[in-house]
């Protein structure tokens, strides 16, 4: 923990407030109440009234600006920071749930070391030794170093970048489940080979009038949820412009789907197919479409995503007639063996509606894509499996959970001598850790967090502790600096350090010209950002052309599967009673994992809802619960991601299962998991399990 | 003929009856009672002392001018003034508060007037109305460490409200007003 | 400014259908601000889940054309509200003050009357002690400012009045009249697409008042001559477009 | 006054002979000494068996478990063990409350109607359907404290001076409902105390020990003077009348509870007198229930008890069946025909949803068993056949009740939001408890208190005589007052 912490005094805790308020209510006992005034008052604390702190959400790498309620320091309400350009004061479910992270009763309490893995009893250990561990882990050969890291905070990846270089180490991985279901990697990909710069695309959803999503379900996770959700809301609003209209190709009616105007359910792996079918088709109407040699089967293409061809024209009409087309790649899409390619034909058509860097267009993000895909992931795996890895440090992710098991990482991992990891919660990975140094939860962190892709301009959003860390758990910055490789004294110098570059600039929330005033000033806002929009507009016409790309139809008796992160984010929010009791949006289940079921398929298998069916693919099997579920083709199935855990704490534990399980190793051409490609195979079990759902079965679907 | 007396007019019917009555009656007395003692504060602080001594209530009550909670002072409060008076190092009571200075420690005050957590009170508009803190607190020259009033319930307070303005009543009488 | 004015406002809200994207942020949100219990996975599917505010999905027409229509439903704080009447002991009452319908829990006796007249079914009722149940130190985060239900009373979708009640003492305490937007409920302040407005009725210039203008107004079961206070925009690709 | 009259002749010529036999199965010209009567009325009193002790305990012990033990168990734990949730929010309690009032109507029905128009065959059981009528509210004023979320506090439904200034909402129907049932509880006590005074002041001379102590601080020293039977009848004469409003009143308030109400398939403006039929339907038959009981289980009942009483009644019980059919079809027709979309889906649901079966039953015995049954002097007059008959026409007013409230409830405006109820452990043995407790009072009462009104029998059989004009017997009934 850092010293410039203590200069917060926050109230001890006692038996106050939040005991108070539970236990009172009812009978003599709860008269008094021992209250446990300061020693001191803090200069901002006024009595009974809340303190508020702007920090950063970093449950999902989006980075939101919060604005956390505080009350006789306890963490009372997370709030949108309403001057943040990323969310302008709106938050989704996850980050509205960060105080059940931080008060999570199953939280890691101190550091540990475990006995023989998978044994889930901690020996304590006290900090010094084990930042004894830790020193003489970075003291060895460097190369013998490996980091996994998840997408937040970006703090500490630049930490540990730093680091690793420091000490001769290969880089950081940086991987998580998010990145893995929107196909980060090919995005990213796709759009260095179109525009020339390896950058995150941002769509400016809110000057566009027709929106054409090719399985991009940017109303739930895909990039930055909240800050697209709000580029949606101004895109549909009527105020002085038209209605935007949102056109949706996807096999199964997602949130985003949902509220599109026309749904197209095609089946996955044909977006790239319909994406030239639509520029060939545009072409005919005066678009500049770079279209391959050849001449580019429309009706073929059609065919094979199951679109009538007076359909399909009359998208084009209605895109060709617009103003400020989108075009937007979303995961579903890219998942496939032709993914890149499908990115690549989603994203010319962005180029051929004339969309760079105009309202309503396309632009390229400020920040660096430090994201590794699913090949840099295998690379590590190998590396750990040849016994070339002695320590393996894993902050953020949940690696055993997350990744699909036929990568092979868990088996791996036991190649490896030490791993350390800096979990909060005791997670499937904790599980199988030597050592579990607590990170805080970062609600009690410092940091940073860049803008990813949710926003015009570029952001350094603020980690303060809202609230003294709960326990005894030390920042994984300081623990690395504390083998003393790096010259910063603890987390808060390193962070002003990095943000020392950003001193004297004109034009930002933060004009300051000496570090102290910056430092107070940025976490006082939430963080660092250009008051004007800034966007780099691609400008690169690159000589491509869009290309046929792969896509077959699922044999008979086998079905495609979608897997789809929910509001539990990558897992990691299923240990968050709130998030697993906020329904479903689409199907209103709570608490379990379902699979959605066209009822024409059901009929055909013989399944009624809440069977339990045992789903297999040639990667593994998994029992889930059957959702007959309308708006799916009949050809596939869907499964949510996000439960299953074997670890994670009393709400998470046993519940549902892991769909990753059914995923196989297969990648695409940038790297990324070709999950959109599995096939999976249907089996009653004969049991039966209702699931917990808000809707009235019989209200709703008319059945008893 | 045996002369019976009835059973209701045997003595030992009469004598278990009073007792039981006796009993519920003591169990209720002694209820309310112990609901109204004065609690075990750390430090037995002299108000009336400190009130003569012409210390404003808000001095170390200051949240009451502005916020719901009139806060109970901090360590460094008392110390403020206390740390130039002589009496502070003969009193015995006072080197509790020595201690806790030493200790670094907040002073864990027994609040006394205290609402239910169903009962949403601020002081703000209380004082701002000009509301005399002894008209709901007590004489504090007359007391020592603080005591609660008895009957401090719902009519206690609507008996005051009911006095405003009459155009007020529809707000000093609303339920959300206290209750949410 | 010595003497303030007396001011009342007419609390009403807007949910524009259209742009509700049915994340159910808000049902978090309300979760979070309210100190709304979670009741675990066999309580939450008998119907004994808290929530304050719902999001109800429906489906519209036949696949491949099946589309859902999400409709957040709340308290709609009726201006006659069926629940009021039929209280025994007034626990559910009308604020004259503020316009919205209370649910004061300390005085509920558990009835449930209300709850069974309410044709929006937006009352929750404690079966158990949930909240009492929440393991330490979960309960930090527990909002003070609002009361901590005990089992065996009925709540409900309360406008969030305690920011009502913050907003007005934090204007009176300034000196000045509340604005608009100062004070809004915590499903408006989440809702990521902006879908939820709140506001103050009776200023026609306010945002919600314009909302409540709009010619996709309707109000819920307005058949039964409840007189809510929450107005729905009707969303769909009808018009525009 | 009682008209002079030669007592008939044994031996007259045959057909008068038999008509006279006929009418002797009558109680009225079956007349026994007064002093005979009354050691009959003790005796059943006094005879108890082993096997009445075994039910007193078995019962006692049940009343313990079932309804003492689950409810303070229920308000330890939470309601949230019974099977009532969001949005079926009344259920099984509620259910039963409505059931045990309705019964409770009877008692007041037969006892006070049939007074106040004079109808003969009352008299022998007006007593018996009293007691019930004050045990079955005992039993169902039970239900509003038990379905409380916090019972702790139900005094708040009082209305007294408090120290929060607050008043019950006088708007309430559970607020008219809590004084109405009050009203009727209290009236219907008095009422079944009125009459009983003769018969305690009779109990008192014949007994010793702490029943004559017990039974002399009841019968408040009653002597039987001309003046004291004066008052006694004045008295019960107003009650007779006054209480009649006050028994509409109580169910035309439960059916109030609902029909005021938004919910659709409640608010319905024929629920007051649909109600009340259905409480009498079932409470009539409860009494006949109740009398083949006490006549196969009490001593001497069977003389004081006799077909001719099952008889009246079972035609009571078939008025009040085809009365309640008549409520029913208008209750359904209006709904129906009314069109509207919730009451629609309602009556579909009752009609052919997964409890569909209820509401079947419910018209099976309600209608279907006493229409073919009842017209049959025969049945009628087969006290085992009665039994059965008016046991199930009780359980097709509990379903009528249970179709009313928890499978409305389930099916309102949004179908989004119905819910499917099904009662849990805790309401089931609750319920069964309060007919245990029911039982057990009736049990205890009839060792406690006569249960046949000796005096009003006497009185009939002084008023009654046969009597021979020319060559045929005829009964002759003259007035008393």
């Amino acid at each position: 923990m850092s010293d410039t912490i203590s200069r917060r005094n926050f109230l001890k805790l006692s038996g106050l407030s939040a005991a108070a308020a539970v236990l009172t209510g009812c009978g003599p006992a709860a008269r008094y109440v021992t209250r446990r005034p300061y020693y001191e008052m803090p200069e901002y604390a006024v009595l009974g009234e809340s303190t508020y702190f702007a920090t950063t959400c970093i449950e999902c790498p989006a980075g939101c600006g919060l604005i956390m309620r505080t009350f006789e320091g306890r963490a009372i309400k997370a709030e949108g920071n309403p001057a943040h350009p990323v969310n302008h004061g709106k938050l989704c479910s996850r980050g509205l749930t960060g105080v059940q992270g931080l008060y999570n009763p199953d939280r890691i309490q101190r550091p540990g070391k475990r006995a023989r893995r998978g044994n889930p009893t901690l020996e304590p250990l006290d900090w010094d030794t084990a930042l004894g561990v830790v020193r003489e882990a970075l003291n060895g050969a460097g190369a013998g170093v490996a980091f996994y890291l998840g997408l937040a905070p970006d703090h500490l990846y630049d930490l540990v970048l730093e680091l690793t270089q420091a000490i001769g180490a290969p880089p950081p991985v940086r991987f998580g489940a998010l990145g893995m279901f929107e196909a980060r990697a090919t995005l990213v990909e796709a759009v260095r080979q179109v525009f020339g710069e390896a950058r995150f695309p941002y769509f400016d959803l809110a000057g566009a009038d027709v929106v054409v999503s090719f399985g991009a379900n940017f109303l739930e996770t895909w990039l930055s949820p909240v800050a697209y959700t709000r580029g949606f809301s101004q895109f549909r609003r009527t105020d002085g412009k038209k209605r935007g209209y949102l056109i949706s190709f996807e096999a199964r009616r997602s949130l985003t789907s949902g509220v599109a105007d026309e749904w197209l359910p095609v089946p996955p792996g044909t977006e790239g197919q319909v994406a030239l079918a639509l520029g060939s088709l545009l072409q005919s109407r005066g678009w500049k479409v770079p279209l391959g040699a050849g001449q580019v089967d429309v009706e073929a293409s059609a065919a094979a995503a199951g679109i009538s061809m007076e359909r399909l024209e009359q998208l084009a009409d209605r895109i060709a007639r617009a103003e400020h087309p989108l075009f937007l790649p979303g995961g579903q899409a890219l998942a496939h063996a032709g993914g890149l390619v499908a990115a690549r034909n989603i994203l010319l058509l962005n180029l051929a509606a004339g969309n760079m860097g105009r309202p309503g267009g396309i632009f390229l993000s400020p920040s660096r894509p430090d994201s590794g895909s699913l090949r840099d992931v295998q690379a590590l795996i190998e590396q750990m499996r040849a016994g070339k890895v002695e320590t393996l440090f894993i902050h953020g992710a949940n690696p055993v959970f997350e990744l699909p098991p036929a990568l092979g990482f868990t088996e791996a991992l036991a190649n490896v001598p030490r791993v350390i990891s800096f979990a909060s919660f005791p997670d499937e990975t904790a599980l199988q850790s030597d050592y579990v140094l607590p990170d805080h939860t970062p609600l009690e962190s410092w940091g940073y967090q860049r803008t990813l892709a949710g926003s015009d301009r570029m952001i350094f959003s603020s980690l303060q502790p809202v609230v003294v860390p709960l326990y005894d758990t030390r920042a994984t910055a300081d623990v690395l600096l504390s083998a003393g490789k790096l010259p910063y004294n603890d987390e808060v110098t390193f962070l002003q350090s990095k943000l020392a570059t950003l001193l004297n600039e004109p034009g930002v929330t933060v004009e300051a010209t000496e570090i102290a005033t910056f430092w107070a000033r940025y976490l006082q806002a939430g963080g660092w950002w250009t008051q004007q929009a800034g966007l780099t507009t691609p400008t690169n016409q690159p000589d491509l052309q869009v290309e046929m790309a792969q896509g077959a139809a699922a044999p008979e008796g086998q079905f495609r599967l979608i897997t789809y992160p929910t509001h539990l984010g990558d897992g990691s929010g299923a240990n968050r009673p709130w998030l697993q009791e906020t329904p479903s949006p689409s199907t209103t289940v709570m608490w379990n994992t379902w699979v959605e079921v066209h009822p024409q398929l059901a009929e055909k298998l013989g399944l009624k809802d809440d069977d339990v069916v045992r789903v297999t693919s040639p990667s593994g099997s998994i029992e889930a619960v059957v959702y007959l579920f309308p708006a799916i083709r009949p050809d596939t199935v869907a499964i949510p991601f996000g439960q299953g855990h074997t670890a994670l704490g009393r709400w998470a534990e046993g519940r549902g299962a892991n769909p990753a399980v059914l995923l196989g190793a297969q990648l695409n051409e940038a790297g990324d998991l070709a999950y959109g490609d599995v096939l999976v195979t249907l089996s009653p079990t004969g049991r039966r399990r209702p699931l917990s759902r808000l809707e009235s079965r019989a209200g709703v679907y008319g059945e008893h | 003929m045996k002369k019976t007396l009835p059973w209701w007019l045997r003595p030992w019917v009469r004598v278990t009856a009073g007792l039981i009555v006796l009993i519920l009656l003591g169990g209720a007395v002694g209820g309310i009672y112990l609901t109204q003692t004065v609690p075990q504060q750390p430090i037995q602080f002299p108000h009336n002392f400190h009130v003569g001594a012409g210390i404003p209530c808000l001095y170390c009550h200051p949240g009451a001018q502005w916020g719901p909670v009139a806060g109970l002072p901090s360590t460094q409060k008392c110390w403020g003034c206390h740390q130039q008076v002589a009496k502070t190092k003969t009193s015995p009571e006072l080197q509790k508060l020595v201690a806790y200075v030493e200790k670094g420690e907040g002073i864990p005050w027994v609040p006394v007037f205290i609402q239910p957590e169903f009962v949403h009170f601020n002081h703000r508009p209380h004082v701002a109305a000009g509301v005399a803190c002894e008209t709901c607190h007590g004489d504090m020259k007359k007391v020592t460490v603080a005591q609660p009033i008895p009957r401090q319930n719902m009519g206690w307070c609507l008996s005051c409200h009911a006095k405003q303005a009459p155009e007020k009543w529809t707000r000093l009488s609303d339920c959300s007003l206290c209750h949410y | 400014m010595a003497e303030q004015q007396e001011t009342r406002e007419r609390w009403g809200m807007v949910v524009d259908l259209d742009l509700c994207t049915g994340c159910n942020a808000c049902v978090t949100a309300c979760a979070m601000e309210n100190n709304i219990p979670w009741v675990g996975e066999e309580e939450a599917g008998y119907g004994r889940n808290m929530f304050w505010i719902r999001v109800q999905r429906t489906w519209e027409g036949e696949y491949p054309e099946v589309s859902p229509a999400y409709q957040p439903v709340m308290c709609q704080q009726c201006g006659r509200a069926p629940c009021e009447p039929v209280c025994p002991v007034f626990a559910t009452v009308h604020s004259e003050e503020e316009q919205i319908n209370l649910q004061v829990y300390n005085r509920c006796i558990g009835t449930r009357y209300c709850a069974n007249n309410c044709p929006y079914t937006a009352r929750s009722f404690n079966w158990y002690d949930y909240t009492y149940q929440i393991p330490a130190p979960m309960n930090y985060y527990l909002n003070p400012n609002v009361t901590v239900r005990r089992r065996g009373v009925m709540e409900k979708c309360t406008f969030c009045v305690q920011r009502i009640r913050a907003g007005q003492e934090q204007a009176k305490a300034a000196g000045r009249t509340l604005q608009d937007g100062e004070v809004i409920p915590a499903c408006a302040q989440a809702c990521p697409a902006d879908a939820i407005i709140f506001g103050d009725l009776s200023d026609p210039e306010s945002r919600v008042s314009k909302a409540a203008r709009s010619q996709r107004g309707t109000t819920l079961l307005e058949e039964l001559g409840t007189q809510p206070k929450v107005t729905y925009l009707k969303g769909g690709g009808y018009y525009g477009g | 006054m009682a008209v002079e009259t030669q007592p008939v002749s044994p031996a007259l010529n045959q057909p008068a002979r038999e008509e006279e036999e006929a009418l002797r199965e009558q109680l009225m010209f079956d007349p026994r000494p007064r002093e005979e009567l009354n050691r009959m009325v003790m005796e059943s009193m006094y005879s108890t068996s082993p096997r009445y002790w075994v039910a007193v305990g078995v019962l006692t012990a049940l009343v313990l478990v079932c309804l003492v033990g689950m409810w303070g168990y229920m308000i330890f734990t939470g309601i949230g063990i019974a099977g009532i949730r969001k949005p079926i929010y009344w259920g099984v309690f509620i259910v039963t409350f409505v059931f045990w009032i309705g019964i409770s109507h009877a008692g007041t029905f037969v006892s006070a109607i049939l007074r106040v128009f004079k109808a003969e065959f009352r008299r022998p059981f007006t007593r018996a359907a009293e007691l019930m009528t004050t045990f079955g509210l005992a039993a169902g004023a039970l239900y509003p404290l038990i379905h409380l979320g916090r019972v702790w506090v139900f005094y708040w439904m009082i209305p007294y001076p408090n120290a929060r200034w607050l008043w019950p909402n006088f708007r309430s129907p559970l607020v008219w409902d809590f004084l109405a049932i009050t009203t009727y509880l209290l009236s219907s006590t008095i009422y079944l105390y009125l009459p009983l005074l003769p018969d305690l002041a009779m109990a008192r001379d014949r007994t010793q020990g702490w029943r004559h102590a017990v039974y002399k601080a009841l019968a408040l020293g009653w002597r039987g003077t001309e003046a004291e039977w004066f008052r006694l009848r004045k008295a019960i004469n107003i009650f007779a009348f006054a209480i009649i409003p006050v028994m509409f009143s109580v169910h035309t308030i439960v059916s109030w509870d609902f029909a005021v109400g938004q919910v659709g398939g409640w608010n319905s403006t024929i629920f007051g007198p649909y109600f009340i039929i259905g409480a009498i339907l079932s409470g009539v038959s409860a009494v006949i229930t109740i009398l083949v009981i006490l006549r196969a289980t009490l001593k001497h009942m069977d003389y004081f008890i006799r077909p001719e009483h099952l008889d009246a009644l079972g035609k009571l019980v078939l008025v009040f069946s085809m009365a309640w059919a008549y409520f029913f079809f208008n209750d359904y027709l209006v709904s129906w025909y009314g069109g509207y979309e919730v009451t629609r889906r309602i009556l579909t649901l009752h009609a052919t949803g997964p409890t569909a079966w209820v509401w079947y039953c419910m018209l099976f015995f309600n209608v279907v068993i006493p229409w073919l049954t009842l017209w049959s002097r025969k049945i009628r007059r087969t006290p085992w056949a009665m039994f059965i008959i008016t046991v199930l026409i009780n359980v097709g007013m509990y379903f009528e009740r249970y179709t009313i409230i928890p499978m409305t409830l389930g099916h309102q405006r949004f179908p989004f939001d119905w819910g499917e109820y099904s009662p849990r452990l805790p309401e089931i043995s609750i319920a069964f408890g309060t007919l245990c407790l029911f039982i057990l009072l009736y049990l205890l009462a009839s060792r406690l208190i006569p249960l046949v009104p000796v005096w009003e029998v006497r009185e009939g059989q002084e008023a009654h005589k046969v009597v021979k004009v020319g060559k045929t017997v005829v009964p002759s009934v003259s007035e008393l007052e």
